[in-house]
């Protein structure tokens, strides 16, 4: 038997839990004022992400998917994004959406039940939050087609989960990248649980990294709690695409640190020791201590800052509860370019009867 | 006995099957420890261990495929699609597959699987979770579609669709898995498939609904009574192969017929009922058929679904309409 | 002008549209070199280069998925699934995305894309090769469901169907692929969407249909003809959104209604042109409606098709059946 | 950066293409009886579809795709297998399917449009033919996981083509397989063509046998038309299997020298050159080669086995084609177990109308 191909998954991590340095910091990672920036992002998502919970227990929000842990996986990912770029995300990065210019409100409304969420300001070319697991994959990958046949020095980005990769969509949007070579990175977020399925009932999968060898592409594992290697290497896949190398696989560990989503009770099903470990080892405390070792940052700014971005979810909260329902015309002025005929009818039923008791 | 909400009763018929026939295995997304999304199978794996009670993968293409080949080798799956708006990954399979095992082998193998969906809205739940695909697989020769829409019709419903030695999509309706509670009794007693269940008589007008939708039916059945118009209310119960006969019958009586269902209108499980009528007691007719039910719409996010849905009122003005002629 | 079968209009309209548009993309399974296994694209990959005219991997979801992306991203993707029996992988991809990235995001992007699906039996083709799965789409609201009966509305049919800023399923009834020429001008010229077109005007009898079974039903009219009998023939032609009101004014006049078509009967296409009728015009009905159809079983390998199929002697007896009365 | 998984793939022959061993054959190959049954088969099924081909062009079959060039992967395969395993087939493994017990009337009345060809004497638990690509893989996770379930020693063995392998249902059971170790093995016959796509343009992947990878379970590539080398390693699979490992991904070489189907004209889309450079690797040659040289087959025997294989074809043909048509309530009688009271009167019509001008 002679050996045909072999193949090495690599993992690669910049700043421990400590905030201790283990490689040279990529360039802009040596730049106070980039640091900041992503870690203010990190802050400002948890900051709304707590919001949003707390609505969601006072009957203000529907069920609301929680990103606790996940802020430097998102950040990296926006950070490392250009506006052109394209994302395709799930329905957790928020991090990645805020950087990109989405409103808070915006998000508040689509948990809140209302589709002008998905009307965001943020980059117009962004797909909306993407419920049906790893579907998006393959929007991603369309996209990706649409700039390289335009020849636009573009790239797209999905997102999913751990438990993504076991849907045939991921495998089908990364064998077809492969073999067109799109400029599309594939980000797999590993935070140990699909709902209540641990990564062991998922996959006998040693790395979700190394699912990029079924498909020929590059696959890499890099520690999803340190946003400097989330964004070097998320910059670099993004270079690859834009340079015509094609498709990248990069899966960040990380942990959800909250339930689900705020419809789950994880205490059904995994252990609290489980979720303090993994506590230790989240995002923000690992780079704030770094910017304090650096003296580049310190309580007075953290306090300033944490001031500034309670400040502005408390103005997103308020906005957001502040926007009437959209007309029930909505539901039939979206449906087509332009209403069918066939629809006029239902249209003014609907009209009629809004707020009559309809469906109540 | 002890009274059951709906989604209790599905538990119940779960847990007492497999203590019967070791063959029956659930399987799905969630149901191992965490007793599914929405707790339908608590405590089924504790009771039956992690063997007949697996967490899959998350792959519902899988899932309906897998269920295909174990059923076809002898066990009983039991799989559960989270939500409605999951479940379309599975299509293929139930159509190309569990649909025509038995066609295909010409009997030699077949296909004993049954396919559970939570299905529709009015839970006020996140996107994609809330709409109701029954009719897509209404018109799939080989599969019977089954919605129970009460804590009793789901438990025997479950038992006789886990026995039907063809494959089985359940729709559980779970806007009312937990609207109302119902003495069931564990007794092991299947109900029938393929026949519709009349749920109250009346002589004005033949009511059709099934799931959810009996609810708000029921709802207004009440209230048109008490100006003494009579609603014969039918829960199809089994959509495909559909008891047609006992709609006509009512329909002969009554000279009347509504049709209530929360999927869009056009192309949906009532058309067919309205032309099975149609074709086959028109001349009962005494009014044009009147179908209630969602708009040709994308089911709205939360905060319109009520908008979307037919209630009471829309249910009761279907039935004032059919009764002006 | 040239006289073109029904598939070379298809082609036609590919390349006219193709040269007009560079965002127009054909993808597909063998749609390359080899110009699709029923050659819809035969010329299409020398003539416009492999970035326009894609083989893609072996994968339904992907092809629909990555159109979906496409189309989002300003190109319009005409995407060829070889069969329709391998359509149901798709179908999440349609209904989940293509169908509501308009209402999803409120006009902000949408899916202009094209599905060609070659369907329905009479080939004798292999297992799965000749399903009639256009009710399952019929009911997605929005997504179009487009089927051409000859030539000249293949070409502009498809020619509206890429156009058109909202996604559309293209069946193209294979069994006529080639059945008959008819001179199809190359003009550019789009034919109306969301229109039946009326084939053959008669007083007697409406009968509706689409794809392959309009040529049956075209030859029993001729012959009903010889005794005196007219029907009306109507091709729905977009099957979804519905153009009733043509359907309405043709039964007002012609008081009888016959429904032809080839997928099974039960929750199919046809009961919604039932229904419709039954609610809308039912004082103008003077007997009941009749679907001729497929039956609610597999479809049969081909020994059996013919058999399966409604043919026009099936047509025939659903006409005279409703002329008893 | 750290590597933290690392894998190869590895390529086994015994029999080159002269026939020359490369390796210390396998037990059951130094036994001149297995050989020789490996080889009738192969011949067997070699004559069984030059003639299946015959008869479509003359117009007594169907549309069929054959075999040709596959006879070592698919017999290899066969001869592997216990009877109580189970086959989920594709549309083209013969050679597997004879070996199993399935009639060549049989395989004729499928491919003659005759439901009954599935309904076969051969193992009467092996799922039929499988037109929908890749869709039998989930079949035999769920046959496999209905033997572990059960405790029998038994296995399921897929087969699906190289353009299988970009469906989403093929890495959905690999990943199911993996994650539950269920005793199935994942035939992949990379035959080179998915009808017209070439295999660089499904796959950016060098290897097929690399995808095991994504699933975390082993996989290996085989050359596809040595017979002792797929035997042995579908047997070693098998053992694997029964004996709790889990599943394994088979990657067979090999090439399809005949068109993809009877319907299809290969010559618009592939050079002539290459299908003649990979006639000189077809598999009986070697086999023969190999056993002429071990003294255990000479051109008599060949002489003598061909006619008897020939026979055996004829008597097949001439059952098939004396074999009449199905009544017409086969189509309603097999739908249920019982039939639906809904559909006895579409029943008492397709009698009615039977022959008379139905669909014509
Ligand atoms: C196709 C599909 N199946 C099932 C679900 C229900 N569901 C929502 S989230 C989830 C788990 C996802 O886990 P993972 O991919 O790890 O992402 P995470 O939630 O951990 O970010 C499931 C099963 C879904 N949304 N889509
Ligand atoms: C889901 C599905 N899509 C498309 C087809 C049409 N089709 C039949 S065979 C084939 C190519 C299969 O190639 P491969 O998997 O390499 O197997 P091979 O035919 O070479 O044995 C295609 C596209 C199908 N049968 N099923
Ligand atoms: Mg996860
Ligand atoms: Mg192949």
């Amino acid at each position: 038997m002679e050996t045909i191909a072999d193949f090495e998954i690599k993992y690669s991590q910049f700043l421990d839990p400590e905030g201790e340095p283990q490689e040279t910091l990529p360039a802009f990672a040596r730049d106070p004022e980039e640091l900041r920036a992503m870690y203010r992002s990190m802050l400002l998502t948890r900051i709304f992400d707590a919001k949003a919970v707390n609505l969601q227990r006072t009957g203000k929000l529907g069920t609301y998917a929680s990103c606790l842990g996940h802020e430097a996986s998102h950040v990296g990912i926006g950070a490392a994004m250009r506006p052109e770029d394209c994302l395709a995300p799930s329905y957790r990065e928020y991090g990645t959406m805020l950087w990109r210019g989405v409103g808070m409100h915006e998000i508040l409304l689509y948990w809140g039940g209302d589709e002008r969420g998905s009307d965001f300001a943020g980059p117009r070319h962004d797909f909306p939050f993407c419920v049906p697991i790893a579907t998006q994959c393959l929007h991603a990958a369309g996209a990706a087609m649409a700039y390289k046949l335009r020849g636009e020095p573009r790239c797209a980005v999905s997102v999913n989960g751990d438990g993504g990769t076991s849907e045939g969509a991921f495998y089908e949007a990364l064998n077809m990248a492969g073999a067109k070579q799109l400029p599309v990175v594939f980000m797999v977020i590993n935070n140990k649980w699909a709902i209540s399925v641990p990564l062991e009932l998922q996959t006998a999968s040693r790395t979700l990294a190394q699912k990029a060898v079924a498909a020929g592409i590059p696959g890499l594992q890099v520690d999803g709690n340190d946003v400097i290697a989330v964004r070097h290497w998320v910059e670099r896949a993004l270079e690859r695409g834009r340079n015509g190398e094609g498709p990248t696989l990069i899966e960040a560990l990380t942990y959800r640190l909250s339930d689900h989503t705020t419809a789950d009770d994880a205490s059904r099903y995994r252990k609290r020791e489980e979720v303090e470990a993994a506590r230790k080892l989240e995002p923000l405390i690992r780079l704030r201590r770094y910017m304090n070792a650096q003296g580049i940052w310190d309580d007075k700014q953290e306090e300033a800052l944490t001031r500034e971005c309670i400040a502005a979810v408390d103005k997103a909260v308020e906005r957001y509860v502040n926007t009437a329902r959209a007309p029930v015309t909505a539901m039939f002025d979206y449906l087509f370019a332009e209403l069918p005929a066939s629809l006029r009818e239902q249209r003014e039923q609907a009209i009629r009867l809004d707020g009559n008791g309809a469906g109540h | 006995m002890a009274a059951l909400t709906l989604i209790e009763a599905v538990t119940l018929a779960l847990a007492s099957e497999m203590a019967r026939d070791e063959r029956v295995i659930v399987l799905g997304e969630d149901v191992g420890v965490n007793g599914g999304v929405f707790r339908a199978t608590a405590g089924l794996q504790q009771r039956f261990g992690a063997e007949r009670v697996q967490d899959t993968p998350l792959a519902e293409a899988m899932i309906a495929g897998v269920s295909v080949g174990m059923a076809a080798h002898g066990m009983l799956p039991v799989a559960e699609i989270q939500f409605d708006g999951f479940v379309f990954p599975a299509i293929d399979q139930i159509i190309n597959h569990a649909a025509r095992l038995r066609t295909r082998t010409r009997g030699r193998l077949h296909c004993p699987m049954v396919l559970r969906v939570p299905y529709g809205g009015g839970i006020h739940a996140p996107e994609h979770h809330s709409d109701s695909p029954e009719a897509l697989f209404a018109h799939m020769p080989g599969v019977r579609v089954v919605i129970p829409s009460s804590p009793a019709r789901a438990y025997g419903l479950l038992l006789a669709a886990i026995r039907d030695p063809d494959p089985v999509i359940f729709f559980e309706p779970k806007r009312i898995y937990r609207l109302q509670k119902q003495e069931v009794a564990d007794s092991g007693e299947a109900l029938a498939l393929d026949v519709c269940y009349t749920l109250r008589d009346g002589d004005d007008v033949t009511v059709v609904t099934w799931g959810a939708m009996t609810y708000e039916t029921l709802k207004a059945a009440d209230r048109l009574a008490t100006e003494g118009i009579g609603c014969e209310v039918i829960d199809v119960a089994t959509l495909s192969p559909l008891d047609a006969d006992t709609i006509i019958e009512s329909v002969e009586k009554t000279g009347r017929l509504v049709i209530v269902h929360e999927a869009p209108r056009s192309f949906g499980a009532g058309a067919e009922i309205a032309a099975v009528v149609a074709e086959r007691a028109i001349y009962s007719l005494r009014a044009p058929i009147q179908r209630v039910t969602g708009y040709d719409t994308i089911m709205p996010l939360f905060r319109l679904e009520m908008e979307y849905m037919p209630g009471v009122e829309r249910v009761i003005s279907g039935i004032r309409a059919t009764l002006k002629d």
